[in-house]
C-alpha cells in the first residue's frame, strides 16, 4: 500500500492577476468595508443529491447558518424568496453546488449590485486526489490552505470557511491546492462554493 | 392610346415593343377594348374622368419574363402594377391605383408546383385561382382542405398579399398568417426568396418560415415593394369530423359575457372554426347562412314579421333598449346567438362542445340548439347544403348577396367594403354601432339596424359595411364622401380599417398617424431604396415613389 | 363605360333579334364545356349557390341555367364575358382567351335551332 | 478604454459625456470591471483577441433616453448593441457582434404595461423577463399564461425578436407578438400594426395593421431598436396530458412522424414534442457498447432486438394535449388510434394535471416551462464541468426520412472530424415551430484556445454541411452570423443584398448592431466580406 503522505501543493500561490467576470470573480471593487467583519450570509445552499455539500450544510446549520436545500434548480429559491429579498436590500450568500447554480445566482446578483467575492473549485482527480482551485481575497486564501490537511471533510472545512468571508475582498487572488481525497459515491466530478456579497458597485438593475 | 404619366409616347411606343419581345405581342394588350377589361368592375368612379384605368396590360408567363418586364419598365420609368387574379373586387379589382399605369398581369402564371399531403402545404404561381387549387387537389385524391374566402376565383397569392380570410381554424383562415415561403422579383429585375428559400438547397422552404436574419415577407403584403412571384402556403389536414352548435343568449348585455367566453373558447383552441354572431331578435344571420338563405330567396334579415318589434328596433337604433329585452323574453327569442364550429376527432368534437356548453352556462337563460355532425369527407348531398367555405370548398355563392334576386330586383353593379377593426368585446361592438348608427344618421346613409362583426381573425373583430356602387355617378360620389367621413369617425375611435379599395388608400394610411406619420415615412425610406425609379404600384397602399411625392407637395 | 354600356343594350338587342346559325365542330364544343366548367359554372350552374342562375330566375328567364338556353347568340355571349353585367365583372383574355370565348359560344349554342 | 472602430478618443469621451447627459451618470459603465459584466459567459473566443468585448454600455430607461442615444451615437458614428436581458445565452448573451461597440442595455426598461386576460394579451417593455411576467400574473390572479423560453431569466421581447421557441400553444415566440413600438436608427419612435393609429384599440389584437406589415424587419436585425411588444397570452386550460408513443422499428419513424405531423397540423398537438430514441441514453450500457464496438457496427435488427429484449421502442414521442379533461383524453385517444396502424406501436399515458396546478405537483413536471411556468432548471442538469456552450441548430423537415439523413449525414461529419457526437445530439428533433424539426447540437466552450479554435472550424464546417443538405440554421451565435447568412445565398445572396440595401437607407451611419446576421452597414462593409 502506497504511503499516503499528505500532499501539499500551492500553485501560483498568490498571484494577483484580475480575474474576469467570467470565471465567476469580479475584483476589488470598492475597499469600503471592514476587511475583518465576515459578510452576513442570508442562506447558505447545498445540493441535497450530494453527500460532501450535504455534510457542508450539516456544518453550516451547526455555526448558525439558515440553510436552503436544492436539487440543481435554483429558480424556486430565487423566485419565492432571493428574489423579493435582494429588491429590498442585497444580501450575502454562500453555498456548495455544481456550477450551474452558481452561474445562475451569480448573474442574478449583479443586477443588484452583487459580486462573487470567493469561489472555489472542487474538482475529484482520477489519480484519488482533490484539486481545489481557489479565488478570492488574500485573506481568504490564506485561510483557505487548512484546506491542505483536509481529506473527506473537505466540504465541512468549507462552509467553516465561507462562514468568515470578509465582506469584501481587498484584492483578488488565485491559488490551487491539491490533496487525497477519495470521491463520495453520490458526489459529481466537480463543485463549487462560492459566496456572493454586495460589494457597492453602482450596477443595480433592480427597480425597488 | 394612353400613355402613363411622365413618358413620352414615343419612350412608350418603344417600351410596348419591348414588352412585346418579352413576353410575346398577343400578351401585351393596348387596345382599348382590351384595356378596358381591366378596370374595377366595382369602381365607385366608374364612367368619372378620374376613373382608375391602365394605360396597357403585359402578361407574362414566367419569372424570367416578369424579370424582363420589371427591367424595361425601370428603363423608360414605365409605372406598373401587378395583379395575381384580378378579382379583388370591393377593394379594387385589377385596376391600378396611378391612373396610366401598366398592369402586369401575372394570370398566366398559373402553376401549381407542389402539393405535399404528408406536410400539407403547396407552392402556387400568383395566376393559380382557389377554383385552380381544390381541382388539382380532388383530382389527385389528397386529403387536404384549402381555406377559401368567399368568392374561389381569386388567387391564394393576391388574397393572401392583400391579407384577406376565410372560414377554417384560425392559423389557416388567416391567409398571410397561413404563408410560409415566398419568391419576389424586386424593382431592380433580380429574383429574391425568403425564408429558406435563400438557401439554394432548401428542403423546408414551405416548413418554416422565417428563415434567417431578417424576416422580411410582410414588407410585401399590401405594398408596392416587390412582385410576388411564388409562395408556400400551409394546408389544413382533411379533419375527422365536424360539428357545430350554437349558443343563444336572451338579453342585450349578454353579448358581452359571450364574447368573453367565446374569446376563452377561441385562444384556448376549444372551438377552431370560425364562429358566427348573429341575432335571432333583430333577425342578423349568421354570415354562414348569409349565402345560403338567398338562395332561398329569403331575406337576410328575416327577423320576425311583427308591427310591435319592427317599431321598438327603430326606435332603439343602434342602441340597447330595455323594451327590446322584455320583448325578446316575452316571446323566448334569443337577443343573440353565436355558432360555434369544431373540426377534429369526432370526440373530441364532442367533448369541445359540452366544455363550451358548460362555460356559457355562467350565462342566465343560455340556450343551447345542436347543429351538424358531419364525418367527414362530405357526402355528396351534404356538400350541396353545407356553407362550401367552412369545408374548404370554393364557391361563389357570396356573390348572391348582391345578385338580382326577389328581395333584391334592382341589384347595384358592385360594392365596396368599409371595414374597420374592432376590439373583440361585447362593449366594442356596442360602441362601434352607437358611433356609425350616429354616423350614418348625420350622412343621411340608409344603415341597418344593429351590425355585427365577422370572427375571421382569433383575436380581433372586424366590422364590415357594404356600400353599394351603383350606376348614378351622382349616388357613387355621396356615397365616397360619406367612405371618407367614415374613415376619419372610426380612426377618432381608435379603429382603423384593415384593407380598402385604391381610392380611399391614402385617406386610410393618412390616419395611421402615430408620432407624425412615422410609420408612412419609413415605407418611404424603403420604397426610395429598393425602387428608385418608383415602377412598381405607385401609390400602392398610400406609398408613392419619390417623384410624385414631390410633385404633389 | 360609355362604351361598355352602349355595347352592352346592343347585345341585349342582338340577343333578341339576331338569328343564332351556329354549327360549330363537335371538339369547339367539346373545349367550351370545360372553358364553360371552369370560368362559368360557378355562378350560372346548377345547384345552390349559384348567383348568376338566380340572378337570372329572379329577372324571370327560363331556363336561368345558361347551359340549357337555346337563344344564346355568339355576341350576346362575348359582350357579357368582356363587359360584365351588374355585379359580374368583366373577363380578361389572360383569363377567358378570344380562342377560349369561341368555344364557350359554341358550346352555349350548340343547341340552337337554325 | 476601447475605442469603437473609428471613433477618436476624443469624440468618444463626448459621446460618453453625453450619453451620461441623457441617461443619468450611474447608467452609462465604462470601467473595465463593470463592462467586464457584459461579456459573453459562452464566448467561443475565451483568451483570445478576438473575443468582441464592448467598450462600453449604456442603460436608459424609457423610449425618450433610447432615443437621445441613438441621436448621440448618430452624432459621433458609433456602434450601438442593443440587448434587452443579455440572457441569449448560447447565441452571443450580451457581448456585441463588433468589438468595442457601445452595448446599449434595455434592462432597465422593464415595465409591464397591460395584461389583459379578457382577450389574453400583455403588452411590455424589453426589460421585462419571463420571471418578471409570471410573478406580476400571479400578483395578480390573471388566468392566463405566459410560454417562457427554457431558461425563464430572458426578455419576452429579446427572445421574440431573436425568434426563439417555447413549448406551450404560444410556443413560436415571434409569431404570437402583435404590435410593436420601435426606435428607428434616426432615433425616431414608430408604431406598427394598429399602434400606427393614434389612440388605436386594437394594438394587441391585430397584428397587420394597414400597408406593408414590417414587423419581421426588427426581428433578427438590426433596423431598430423595439421599446415596447405586445404579446398574446395562452388562457389557463381546464387540464394537461401527456402520451408517450413507441415504436419498435427503425423504419418505423416514417409513420410516426407522418402521424405527429397530422396531429399538429390538425391542431390537435399544440405544444413541442421531440423525437426520443433510449439509444442515446443508454449510452453507458455495457451491452450496447459491445455492439457498437463490433466491426462495422451494429446493425439495425441487431439493436431492434436489443431494445425488444430491454423492453423498450427504437423510437418514442411524447405528445402534449392542452384543453378540457375530457376533450385531452378523447384527443389523446384519436392519437393512439391513428398510430395503431403501426405494428408494435405502444402506447402510455401520463398524469392528467388540471389548473390551477398545486404547487406540490411541480415536481411532476418534467419541465415546468411545458405548462407555462418560467423556470432555471436547464442550467441544473449539471453534468461535466461546462464552461458553456453555442448551438449549432438547423432545421429539418418533419419526416422520418429526413432525420435519418440528418442523422447519417452529422454523424459522418463528426466522425471526419474527430469529435464523437455528444450525448446532446438529440435534443430534439423537436417541434418548437409548427412546421419543421429543429434540431440542436451543443458545441462546448472551453477555456483552451487551442480547442475553441477547433470547435469554431467545425461549427463552421458544420454549417457548411447542412446547408450542402438543403438545412439552414434558424439561429445562431454572434460568431458564426455570417457564415450562417453566408448559405442563405440563392441568386447570388439576393436576399442579403435586400438586408443591405434596406439597411443603408435605414441607418446610413450604420450604427445599429453592425454585423448583426450577417448584416453590416457599407462603411464596414468591405472590410468584412
Amino acid at each position: 500500500m502506497a504511503s499516503r503522505r499528505e500532499f501539499l501543493q500551492i500553485g501560483v500561490a498568490a498571484l494577483a492577476l484580475p480575474i474576469s467576470a467570467r470565471a465567476g470573480l469580479a475584483p476589488a471593487i470598492s475597499s469600503r468595508a471592514n476587511e475583518s467583519a465576515p459578510t452576513p450570509l442570508y442562506k447558505v445552499i447545498f445540493d441535497e443529491r450530494f453527500a460532501s455539500s450535504r455534510a457542508f450544510a450539516g456544518e453550516g446549520k451547526r455555526l448558525g447558518a439558515s440553510i436552503y436545500g436544492i436539487k440543481g434548480d435554483i429558480t424556486d429559491l430565487w423566485f419565492n424568496d432571493l428574489d423579493a429579498r435582494w429588491k429590498k436590500k442585497p444580501v450575502g450568500i454562500a453555498g456548495l453546488t455544481e456550477h450551474g447554480p452558481l452561474f445562475c445566482l451569480e448573474r442574478l446578483a449583479w443586477d443588484h449590485g452583487m459580486r462573487v467575492v470567493y469561489r472555489a473549485d472542487h474538482t475529484y482527480r482520477p489519480d484519488g486526489y482533490m484539486e481545489h482551485e481557489l479565488s478570492g481575497s488574500e485573506r481568504m486564501l490564506r485561510e483557505a490552505v487548512d484546506l491542505s490537511s483536509s481529506g473527506p471533510d473537505w466540504s465541512s472545512r468549507t462552509a467553516s470557511l465561507l462562514t468568515r468571508c470578509p465582506a469584501s475582498p481587498a484584492q483578488a487572488s488565485k491559488m490551487t491546492v491539491v490533496t487525497p481525497t477519495a470521491k463520495h459515491a453520490d458526489d459529481p466530478e466537480h463543485l463549487v462554493s462560492w459566496v456572493i456579497a454586495p460589494v457597492g458597485a453602482a450596477r443595480k438593475f433592480s427597480r425597488s | 392610346m394612353r400613355v402613363p404619366p411622365g413618358v413620352s409616347a414615343s419612350d412608350f411606343a418603344e417600351a410596348i415593343k419591348q414588352f412585346q419581345e418579352a413576353v410575346g405581342k398577343e400578351w401585351v394588350f393596348t387596345s382599348a377594348e382590351d384595356v378596358a377589361l381591366y378596370r374595377d368592375a366595382y369602381s365607385p368612379l366608374m364612367g368619372e374622368p378620374n376613373e382608375l384605368v391602365a394605360s396597357a396590360a403585359v402578361a407574362p408567363d414566367g419569372v424570367e419574363q416578369v424579370q424582363k418586364v420589371v427591367k424595361i419598365a425601370n428603363r423608360y420609368k414605365i409605372p406598373i402594377y401587378p395583379v395575381s387574379t384580378g378579382k379583388n373586387l370591393g377593394y379594387g379589382g385589377s385596376a391600378p391605383v396611378l391612373s396610366g399605369s401598366v398592369v402586369l398581369d401575372l394570370k398566366r402564371m398559373n402553376r401549381i408546383l407542389e402539393v405535399n399531403e404528408r406536410n400539407a402545404y403547396a407552392l402556387v404561381e400568383p395566376g393559380v385561382s382557389y377554383f385552380d387549387l381544390y381541382r388539382y387537389i380532388q383530382e389527385k385524391g389528397l386529403k387536404l382542405w384549402v381555406d377559401v374566402p368567399d368568392p374561389g376565383w381569386g388567387s391564394p397569392i393576391g388574397n393572401s398579399l392583400d391579407r384577406g380570410g376565410g372560414y377554417l381554424m384560425p392559423q389557416y383562415r388567416n391567409h398571410f398568417d397561413s404563408h410560409c415561403g415566398m419568391e419576389v422579383v424586386l424593382a431592380n429585375g433580380e429574383v429574391m426568396r425568403t425564408g429558406m428559400g435563400a438557401l439554394p438547397a432548401a428542403q423546408t422552404w414551405q416548413e418554416y418560415k422565417s428563415g434567417f436574419g431578417p424576416w422580411i415577407d410582410g414588407m410585401f403584403s399590401q405594398s408596392n415593394f416587390g412582385v410576388v412571384t411564388k409562395m408556400g402556403f400551409w394546408l389544413m389536414p382533411e379533419p375527422d369530423a365536424y360539428l357545430s352548435g350554437t349558443v343563444i343568449v336572451p338579453r342585450h348585455d349578454d353579448l358581452i359575457p359571450l364574447v368573453n367566453t367565446l374569446n376563452y373558447l377561441e385562444n384556448t383552441r376549444v372551438t377552431n372554426g370560425m364562429p358566427d354572431l348573429a341575432s335571432p331578435l333583430l333577425g342578423i344571420p349568421m354570415l354562414s347562412e348569409f349565402a345560403a338563405r338567398f338562395d332561398q330567396g329569403a331575406t337576410p334579415f328575416d327577423r320576425p314579421q311583427d308591427a310591435e318589434l319592427t317599431a321598438l328596433i327603430a326606435k332603439a337604433g343602434g342602441n340597447m333598449s330595455p323594451e327590446l329585452d322584455d320583448y325578446a323574453q316575452k316571446k323566448g327569442i334569443g337577443y343573440w346567438s353565436c355558432k360555434l364550429s369544431f373540426y377534429g376527432a369526432t370526440k373530441a368534437n364532442a367533448a369541445n362542445w359540452a366544455y363550451a356548453k358548460e362555460k356559457f352556462s355562467a350565462i342566465p337563460g343560455v340556450k343551447f340548439e345542436e347543429g351538424d355532425v358531419y364525418k367527414l369527407p362530405l357526402t355528396a348531398e351534404q356538400r350541396e347544403k353545407v356553407h362550401k367555405p367552412q369545408f374548404g370548398i370554393p364557391s361563389l355563392a357570396m356573390f348572391s348577396i348582391g345578385a338580382r334576386s326577389a328581395m333584391n330586383p334592382e341589384p347595384s353593379t358592385g360594392h365596396m367594403w368599409f371595414s374597420p377593426i374592432i376590439p373583440r368585446t361585447g362593449e366594442a361592438i356596442f360602441e362601434a354601432n352607437r358611433v356609425f348608427a350616429q354616423a350614418a344618421k348625420e350622412l343621411g346613409l340608409p344603415f341597418l339596424n344593429f351590425n355585427l362583426p365577422s370572427t375571421y381573425w382569433e383575436r380581433a373583430f372586424i366590422f364590415i359595411f357594404a356600400f353599394p356602387v351603383v350606376k348614378d355617378i351622382e349616388t357613387n360620389k355621396k356615397n365616397v364622401a360619406s367612405f371618407r367621413k367614415l374613415i376619419q369617425v372610426a380612426a377618432d375611435h381608435g379603429w382603423g380599417e384593415y384593407r380598402t379599395a385604391p381610392v380611399f388608400q391614402d385617406a386610410i394610411m393618412n390616419t395611421y398617424s402615430f408620432n407624425n406619420h412615422a410609420l408612412l415615412h419609413f415605407h418611404e425610406t424603403v420604397k426610395d431604396a429598393i425602387d428608385p425609379n418608383g415602377i412598381l404600384s405607385a401609390g400602392r397602399y398610400g406609398i408613392w415613389p419619390k417623384h410624385v411625392r414631390e410633385a404633389k407637395s | 363605360m360609355k362604351n361598355a354600356r352602349v355595347g352592352l343594350l346592343l347585345a341585349l338587342s342582338l340577343m333578341i333579334t339576331a338569328p343564332a346559325f351556329a354549327a360549330p365542330d363537335q371538339d369547339q364544343i367539346e373545349k367550351g364545356h370545360k372553358v364553360y366548367d371552369k370560368w362559368c359554372f360557378p355562378c350560372h350552374g346548377t345547384g345552390l349557390g349559384k348567383p348568376g342562375t338566380d340572378s337570372l330566375a329572379a329577372r324571370g328567364q327560363k331556363p336561368a341555367v345558361l347551359e340549357e338556353r337555346t337563344d344564346l347568340t355568339v355576341p350576346a355571349i362575348k359582350t357579357f364575358v368582356r363587359h360584365g353585367v351588374l355585379f359580374m365583372p368583366m373577363f380578361r383574355k389572360t383569363e377567358v382567351s378570344d380562342a377560349d370565348l369561341d368555344a364557350i359560344a359554341a358550346y352555349l349554342t350548340r343547341n340552337n335551332k337554325p | 478604454m476601447r475605442l469603437p472602430p473609428g471613433v477618436s478618443s476624443a469624440d468618444f469621451a463626448d459621446a460618453i459625456k453625453q450619453f451620461q447627459d441623457a441617461v443619468g451618470k450611474e447608467w452609462v459603465f465604462t470601467s473595465d470591471e463593470d463592462v467586464d459584466l457584459y461579456r459573453d459567459s459562452y464566448s467561443p473566443f475565451w483568451h483570445e483577441d478576438e473575443e468582441p468585448i464592448p467598450s462600453a454600455a449604456v442603460a436608459p430607461d424609457g423610449v425618450e433616453q433610447v432615443q437621445a442615444v441613438v441621436k448621440i451615437a448618430n452624432k459621433y458614428k458609433i456602434p450601438l448593441w442593443t440587448i434587452s436581458t443579455g440572457k441569449n445565452l448560447g447565441y452571443g448573451g450580451s457581448a456585441p457582434l463588433l468589438g468595442s461597440s457601445v452595448v446599449l442595455d434595455l434592462k432597465r426598461m422593464d415595465r409591464i404595461l397591460e395584461v389583459n386576460d379578457k382577450n389574453h394579451y400583455a403588452l411590455v417593455e424589453p426589460g421585462v423577463s419571463y420571471f418578471d411576467l409570471y410573478r406580476y400574473i400571479q400578483d395578480n390572479n390573471l388566468k392566463v399564461w405566459i410560454d417562457p423560453a427554457d431558461p425563464g431569466w430572458g426578455s419576452l421581447i429579446g427572445n421574440a425578436v431573436d425568434r426563439g421557441g417555447g413549448r406551450t400553444p404560444m410556443r413560436d415566440h415571434f409569431d404570437a407578438h402583435c404590435g410593436m413600438e420601435v426606435v428607428l436608427p434616426n432615433g425616431e419612435v414608430m408604431r406598427t400594426g394598429m399602434g400606427a393609429l393614434p389612440g388605436s384599440k386594437t394594438w394587441q389584437q391585430y397584428r397587420y395593421g394597414f400597408g406593408p406589415y414590417v414587423n419581421g424587419m426588427f426581428s433578427q436585425s438590426n433596423l431598430g431598436i423595439v421599446t415596447k411588444m405586445g404579446f398574446w397570452l395562452f388562457p389557463e386550460p381546464e387540464a394537461y396530458l401527456t402520451g408517450t408513443v413507441s415504436v419498435p422499428k427503425r423504419d418505423d419513424l416514417g409513420p410516426l412522424v407522418a402521424g405527429l405531423a397530422y396531429l399538429m397540423n390538425s391542431s390537435i398537438v399544440l405544444g413541442t414534442t421531440s423525437v426520443a430514441s433510449p439509444l442515446n441514453f443508454l449510452r453507458g450500457d455495457a451491452e450496447l457498447a459491445a455492439l457498437r464496438a463490433k466491426p462495422g457496427g451494429p446493425s439495425t435488427q441487431e439493436l431492434e432486438h436489443y431494445l425488444q429484449e430491454k423492453n423498450m421502442g427504437y423510437w418514442s414521442i411524447e405528445l402534449p394535449f392542452y384543453g378540457p379533461a375530457k376533450v385531452v383524453a378523447a384527443q389523446w385517444e384519436y392519437a393512439k388510434e391513428k398510430f395503431s396502424g403501426i405494428e408494435g406501436a405502444t402506447f402510455k399515458e401520463g398524469t392528467l394535471h388540471r389548473f390551477p396546478v398545486d404547487p406540490k405537483e411541480l415536481p411532476q413536471f418534467q419541465n415546468s416551462v411545458a405548462v407555462g411556468i418560467p423556470s432555471l432548471s436547464v442550467f441544473g442538469v449539471g453534468g461535466t464541468r461546462s464552461e458553456g456552450h453555442v448551438w449549432f441548430s438547423p432545421i429539418v423537415p418533419m419526416t422520418g426520412e429526413a432525420v435519418l439523413e440528418a442523422q447519417q449525414v452529422f454523424a459522418d461529419a463528426y466522425k471526419e472530424m474527430g469529435m464523437s457526437i455528444g450525448p446532446l445530439f438529440f435534443l430534439g428533433p423537436a417541434s418548437n415551430y409548427p412546421r419543421c424539426f429543429l434540431v440542436l447540437f451543443g458545441f462546448p466552450i472551453e477555456h483552451d484556445v487551442e480547442k475553441n479554435k477547433k470547435n469554431r472550424e467545425n461549427f463552421k464546417r458544420l454549417i457548411k454541411v447542412a446547408a450542402e443538405h438543403g438545412w439552414g440554421e434558424y439561429r445562431t451565435h454572434t460568431a458564426f452570423m455570417e457564415t450562417v447568412m453566408d448559405t442563405y445565398s440563392f441568386n447570388n445572396h439576393a436576399l442579403r443584398r435586400f438586408h443591405e440595401t434596406v439597411k443603408d437607407a435605414l441607418d446610413p451611419n450604420g450604427i445599429l448592431s453592425p454585423g448583426k446576421c450577417g448584416i453590416w452597414p457599407k462603411s464596414m462593409r468591405k472590410a468584412s466580406a
